[in-house]
């Protein structure tokens, strides 16, 4: 894989190039309602006033990449990380249900990869069952788990870590099945004249076949932890986190502070996902993997 | 020798039938044979004829379609529970994510040894294949030979009383491959191990075997079985005594047989 | 009859078929089944106890007739329990929990008896594959039937499955135009879309390795900008209708993909692709010829995952604006009108639809993918 | 002290300050209650959180309560603070809509999760079809915000006096340049903001008393907010609401709808509510016993 | 024979280290070598004395660390580019996905010959490698030595001028050996292509060879290089040739050289 090093200029680049584009979408977007307001105001800018106004309205279409830097800094830097402003604290706030609620959906999708393999029972009829479950679309039934928890007394960061684990075990499960079958015919053939039991099978031969699926599915099941924790923050008052934020920005029409959490949302998905890469990749290594 | 010792492996009508895609592959046919206790048996025969499968079939690794078959008195798969053979693959089959040390380690591992007696074995099969040096290397740092050699070493490490040996010399020189015939000879002799061994080589076939089957293919079925009258002693350069060379010739008469092409 | 079940001869040959037993012998002493008035009449209380009697002696007669001894006797008693609840909602006792128990340990052991068969014909193999899991299913819903019904859980908080389906055949039309919505404008076209963009994306950064430095933690970026969050957005962007939806899938089915690509283009062996090199393969070539297949089980994981993800991308963006029709804009609509049946309903349809296309994509790649030890039997 | 949990309809914000200054200002603490507020949110349905036992009293509109009555939960409304609707439609004046007469073949915004109940009746009474067709009007799911308006992709939107127009305010629309369909002035009304608990409950006297001292100090609290308007946007703001400005201006705006704070439930808007369901058959038959006066008569004097 | 014709690989002070995480192996050190156009030149040498590593090294598929090589005059990357070579690894190295007409194909299809082309040249190496009615059938189905005879098949589709060759008939029993060993000796002298063979079989090196490299390892070199004296008709029988004999002899004595046991 490349350094660190490797990556910035690329990564500043096509980050640039996203940005120029963005910043022309955000002209573009704003410009009908800047066109009204003017109309309305009877006004008659010039293209470049024009364009300038289309960058700073308070509540845009598409909020300038700058605005959103501005909030975005504010929020980060400028705020005590205790304040239920601070984008750094409902960061957080989201991170530690994503946290618990991606290491419940790892383990139940492993247990779940485990059953299905190794009993025949379960490969047959459970299967189409988690399937089924995962087309429950989880924002509606949120408020229904949240409601039952709470009146059997479970609240604050369980029931939040719980629709995070609910959408995190699918790919782990899916994953897992797949790489737990993916040992070489002969390797399986040598541990069958070992006489190996199941287990032995399990932890010597399957477990390391499985792993490049394991820590693919756990990056794809680390981004849905997030989605969960955050859509299980709205149904639960939506209090603090992202979530929270995005809501609260969605109700009152902030486009900004709904980009700048969005952000947020995002650098939290990015470094997550490479932690995992990387764990990835030192275990990999560990293993003995073979550089490209 | 063959009637006296108890049989270790014991087929009756032997057949076994690969459906695929385009129609059935008839692998074994009407295979007789009865291997006693401490026999050394090799088996040859052109590619495709039904070794592997053979050997497959005594190790429950694969089940017979026809007839029957028991190893040490059982069935294959009671056998293959009381782990009763080590098996060498004809390819290494190494786990790719062990350095050669744990690949050897793994069916100790499996049997439950302690740690001292894992590195013992470890250690003293290495150093028969001539491996010591390279315990910490990964499957994919070695030459082919290296991996060949690093699988036999797992096998032996294993330490049952039947060894089922597919091509296990296919990918070496004729030195090291001497040298391991002859250490293969001394251990046989010493631990008395029943063996079947898969081999291409007509003078490596003679010269370990006690008893040689020489197979023919479509259907993969025994066409001569041969019997060694050579001592149980025997220095390198009894390849070039008479007896020697006549068993030879009679091996090389069956395997010609046995092919489609006549040059 | 009544002298080859006396009580006394039953011998059960399962743990589930002892449990069983107990568990009626604590039905008995725990009687009635229900508090209100009319309860269960004495020929119904018999019937069940005679089914599961039945169920219980079943492994003592040849596998064939016993399986269906127990099949029937399992969901006999099943049907009696829950048809004779009608009238007495919400006040079972603990002996009618015991009784639905058994049933339930004897369709255990009718499911156990059945995994273990080996048919013979094609035929039969394929009709055990299907009764399995639907036996396993129709479990969840005599269980939840019973205890909404039993416990009396209140109708908007939980309704028992009858109920959903009697709403689900009476609103077909409904559904039939929900469906249409949701699934055939948005999901396909965002799946597709969603789908083929991690592909192509997974590809440059491949092909580009200027483009993997760089759009790897960018499309890492992409994984977790969060549906509420985008919906609303989108909605701004490509309007109320279907495009909005659509869009949403897109961003949710693209980063598994790309993760999923990414991590099987490095999964062709080294031998292999040194075979490639000497052949002078373009890149290309050897992308098509080598590369993609030896990918194929990732990229169908992604598949998989992304065939349920799709789903769920597409309904919650319609909480966030739609047209007045669409499976999200009637879940989050009856919601608020109570009709948690009508909700249920759209589910149940989602699940339904969510594991055709689940199944759709499984069978394609075990076609595509025959040649992979998880799929030659590993 | 007695234990109350309350169920908001939304989240924190002036439309519930009266529950926040009662319980900040020690009015609950001085009825012998210890009352818990638990903000609502998106598609978090009070009805559901009462029935499954997680609040004793919620804050809800009448129609989803009644239509959660016939559901088997039998809400009962104790309480109407609320005398007004919020709820009004608003249509630009540049735009193609300036009167009832407007509508055929209009894209309109509606709020639904139990919320389009006033719109339907509404267009009940004008005659107008819902279902898109040239003759009638099309319909929108509205999401939070009033963006479709921005947008331009809907004629006219529904907002709450309190709220939403306030957005379009701040977007730059002048009030005179905005046409509002008032549903109150319209006499189209249905009843907003009510507390609601459950019928069962209810026939245990220790709880109907909770109850009354409950609704006494809400609406001590409601008094007191709409007093002291800013006072309470504050204790609002320190309870979770967001942007002091807005919660001030919602303040304001909420005062309106309270009219004197006594809480009683008007029987004519009442039974308005109800026909309107009935005509719409979101409830199937005439509801009884679905509100009682006796909290409010014991509560205020 | 070295000397007049243009040099096909050329290689002079050729080194490679290999890092592996318990310190480098030096696999290749001080080669030097030239190979002329038509030539058939074995290696020969104990495992892991580096031969797969000089093929590859040849191949492009790894590079030196030190010295120079060139391959028909050009760099070994713009040699592989322009397709100068085939190349037989020492495993299979089949794809699972493709049956074993369409492995065979995959050269073909690659550098873009006609359907008609690549059905005539499919049908003429399986033949060739006897395994005709075997074309549909996946890898997996076949037996060990029909695997490695499909990817000999495969190389000889590709039909490059110059043939890198890791140890093609090690899993073939000697009569197939032969056919085949004969076979590649036709072809070589009727299309006078330079052919690099890998081999641990002293016959085979001897009776194949213009020239016989036997390398000795750690670190790997060129310890002996030995020109045969056998004329280029060779019929099978050349091998019972006193002249055969010695230069064998010279080959053993050069490996056993090599080897770290002597017995
Ligand atoms: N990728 C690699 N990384 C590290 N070491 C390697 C690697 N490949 C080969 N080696 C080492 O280089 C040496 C030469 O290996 P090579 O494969 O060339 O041997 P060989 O002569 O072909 O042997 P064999 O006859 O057994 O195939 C060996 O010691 C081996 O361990
Ligand atoms: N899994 C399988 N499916 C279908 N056919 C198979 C399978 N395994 C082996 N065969 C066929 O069975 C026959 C015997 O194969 P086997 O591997 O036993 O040969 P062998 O004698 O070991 O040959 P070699 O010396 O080349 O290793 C071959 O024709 C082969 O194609
Ligand atoms: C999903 C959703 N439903 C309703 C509203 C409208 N709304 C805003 S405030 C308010 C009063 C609730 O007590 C209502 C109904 C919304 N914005 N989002
Ligand atoms: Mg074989
Ligand atoms: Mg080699």
């Amino acid at each position: 894989m490349d350094s660190f090093r490797d990556k910035i200029v690329p990564v500043t680049s096509i980050l640039a190039g996203v940005v120029v584009v963005w910043y022309v979408f955000a002209v573009i977007l704003n410009a009908p309602f800047q066109r009204d307001l003017d109309r309305r105001a009877g006004e008659t800018p010039g293209v470049v006033e024009f364009i300038g106004k289309t960058m700073s309205q308070p509540k845009p279409t598409l909020p300038a990449p700058h605005q959103v830097a501005v909030n975005f800094f504010e929020n980060t830097f400028l705020r005590k990380v205790t304040s239920n402003r601070s984008l750094v604290y409902n960061a957080w706030v989201t991170l530690s249900s994503t946290l618990l609620g991606f290491a419940f959906g790892t383990a139940l999708g492993i247990v779940i990869a485990v059953g299905i393999v190794h009993v025949a029972t379960l490969d047959r009829s459970l299967m189409p069952w988690i399937i089924a479950s995962q087309t429950i679309p989880i924002l509606a039934v949120a408020p229904m788990i949240i409601v039952v928890l709470a009146a059997i007394g479970v609240t604050g960061l369980i029931p939040k870590a719980l629709i995070s684990t609910y959408l995190s075990f699918f790919p782990v499960a899916v994953g897992m099945v797949k790489g737990l079958r993916s040992p070489e015919l002969t390797h399986l053939d040598l541990m069958h004249t070992y006489n190996a039991s199941p287990s032995q099978t399990f932890w010597k031969l399957r477990v390391p076949a499985s792993v490049p699926f394991l820590f693919t599915s756990m990056k794809v099941a680390v981004a849905a932890s997030l989605v969960g924790a955050i859509v299980g923050e709205l149904p639960t008052g939506a209090v603090a986190g992202i979530g929270a934020k995005l809501l609260a920005g969605a109700y009152y029409s902030q486009t900004i502070d709904i980009w700048s959490a969005l952000v947020a949302g995002s650098v939290v998905a990015a470094l997550l996902v490479m932690v995992v890469g990387i764990a990835g990749r030192i275990v990999d290594r560990a293993m003995g993997g073979r550089p490209a | 020798m063959t009637g006296q010792s108890p049989a270790v492996v014991s087929a009756i009508k032997l057949g076994l039938t690969f459906q695929t895609n385009d129609g059935p592959v008839q692998a074994l046919s009407n295979v007789d044979l009865t291997i006693g206790k401490g026999e050394f048996v090799s088996f040859i025969g052109p590619s495709g004829c039904g070794k592997t499968t053979l050997l497959r079939v005594i190790a429950d690794l694969e089940k017979p379609t026809s007839g029957t078959i028991s190893v040490n008195g059982m069935t294959p798969e009671q056998a293959r529970q009381s782990r009763a053979y080590g098996y060498v693959f004809q390819a290494a089959a190494l786990y790719p994510w062990r350095t050669i040390e744990r690949n050897v380690a793994l069916p100790l591992e499996i049997m439950g040894l302690s740690k001292a007696e894992q590195a013992a074995r470890i250690k003293r099969t290495l150093d028969l294949v001539n491996l010591g040096g390279f315990e910490q290397k990964y499957p994919w740092q070695l030459s082919g030979g290296m991996q060949q050699r690093a699988s036999i070493a797992r096998a032996l490490a294993f330490d049952a009383d039947l060894l089922l040996m597919d091509e296990p010399f296919g990918a070496l020189d004729e030195i090291v491959r001497d040298h391991l015939n002859q250490q293969l000879l001394e251990l046989w002799e010493r631990t008395n191990k029943t063996i079947c061994f898969v081999t291409h080589s007509i003078p490596e076939a003679v010269y370990l075997s006690t008893r040689i089957i020489v197979m023919s293919p479509r259907p993969g079925r025994v066409s001569d079985v041969i019997e060694s009258t050579l001592p149980k002693q025997r220095p390198l350069d009894i390849r070039e005594t008479p007896e020697f060379l006549a068993i030879a010739a009679r091996v090389r008469d069956g395997l010609r047989a046995g092919h489609s092409y006549e040059d | 009859m009544s002298s080859l079940l006396s009580l006394s001869s039953i011998t059960p040959r399962s743990w589930q078929g002892y449990a069983a037993l107990a568990l009626l012998a604590g039905a008995i002493l725990l009687w009635p089944l229900v508090d209100a008035a009319p309860g269960y009449g004495i020929a119904t209380a018999a019937l069940i106890f005679l089914l599961l009697l039945l169920a219980i002696e079943a492994d003592n007669f040849p596998p064939a007739i016993g399986v269906v001894l127990l099949f029937l006797g399992a969901h006999g008693a099943a049907w009696l329990l829950l048809a004779g609840i009608t009238g007495n909602e919400g006040t079972a006792r603990a002996s009618f929990y015991l009784l639905l128990a058994a049933a339930w340990l004897l369709a255990w052991r009718c499911v156990t008896v059945l995994s273990a068969l080996r048919p013979t014909s094609r035929w039969a193999a394929t009709a055990l594959r299907l009764i399995i899991p639907t036996i396993f299913g129709a479990w969840i819903l005599i269980i939840w039937e019973a205890v909404t019904r039993g416990a009396g859980i209140p109708f908007i908080l939980l309704p028992p499955p009858s109920a959903i389906g009697v709403r689900i055949a009476n609103s077909l039309p409904m559904l039939a135009a929900d469906v249409r919505q949701t699934i055939f404008k948005a999901v396909i076209f965002g799946y597709v879309v969603g789908s083929g963009a991690g592909f192509l994306a997974a590809i440059a950064a491949d092909r580009v390795p200027f483009l993997r430095r760089g759009l790897l933690p960018i499309g890492n970026m992409v994984s977790a900008l969060p549906i509420i969050g985008v919906a609303p957005i989108m909605v701004m962007w490509f309007g109320f209708d279907w495009q909005s939806k659509a869009a949403v899938v897109i961003i949710m089915t693209f980063f598994p993909m790309l993760v999923n690509t990414v991590a099987g283009l490095a999964a062709s062996g080294h031998m292999e692709r040194d075979l490639m090199r000497t052949y002078a393969s373009s890149y290309w070539q050897t992308l098509f010829k080598l590369r993609l297949p030896a990918a194929a089980p990732f990229i169908f994981n992604a598949l998989k995952i992304n065939s349920t993800l799709a789903l769920i991308g597409a309904i919650v963006a319609e909480f966030f604006g739609t047209p007045v029709v669409g499976m999200g804009f009637r879940i989050s609509t009856e919601v608020g009108r109570m009709n948690i049946d009508m909700v249920w309903a759209e589910i149940a349809v989602a699940a339904l639809a969510g594991s055709v296309f689940y199944g759709v994509v499984a069978l394609f790649e075990r076609a595509v993918t025959f040649w992979h030890p998880s799929v030659r039997g590993g | 002290a007695d234990k109350v949990t309350l169920q908001l309809k939304w989240v924190t914000q002036a439309q519930f300050a009266g529950y926040y200054v009662a319980k900040d200002k020690g009015f609950y603490e001085a009825e012998g209650l210890d009352v818990e507020i638990k903000p609502g949110g998106p598609d978090i349905a009070p009805e559901q959180v009462i029935a499954g036992g997680g609040a004793d009293v919620i804050v809800d509109w009448m129609g989803g309560a009644l239509a959660a009555r016939e559901k088997g939960v039998p809400l009962v409304n104790i309480a109407q603070p609320f005398k007004k609707a919020g709820m009004q439609l608003v249509c630009p004046k540049d735009g193609p809509v300036k009167t009832e007469a407007d509508f055929k073949g209009r894209t309109l915004g509606v709020w639904f999760f139990g919320n389009e109940y006033p719109f339907y009746a509404w267009m009940n009474k004008l005659g107008l079809k819902t279902d898109g067709g040239p003759d009638g009007v099309t319909v929108l799911k509205q999401s939070f915000d009033v963006q479709p308006l921005i947008q331009k992709q809907a004629d006219c939107i529904s907002v709450m006096t309190y709220n939403e127009y306030w957005q379009l305010i701040d977007a730059g629309y002048k009030p005179e340049e905005l046409i509002v369909f008032n549903y109150s002035a319209m006499g189209n009304d249905l009843l907003e903001d009510g507390l609601y608990a459950l019928e069962d409950k209810l026939k245990d006297p220790a709880f109907e008393d909770k109850m009354v001292r409950f609704v006494r100090a809400s609406m001590k609290g409601w008094k007191y907010a709409v007093d002291n308007s800013d006072e309470a946007a504050g204790i609002v703001m320190d309870n979770g609401g967001q942007d002091e400005n807005h919660q001030k201006r919602m303040m304001g705006e909420v005062a309106k709808l309270i009219d004197n704070a006594d809480g009683k439930l008007d029987p004519a808007t009442y039974a308005r509510t109800a026909k309107a369901l009935l005509d719409q058959k979101i409830i199937t038959k005439e509801p009884t016993g679905a509100y009682t006066t006796a909290i409010t008569d014991k509560a205020i004097k």
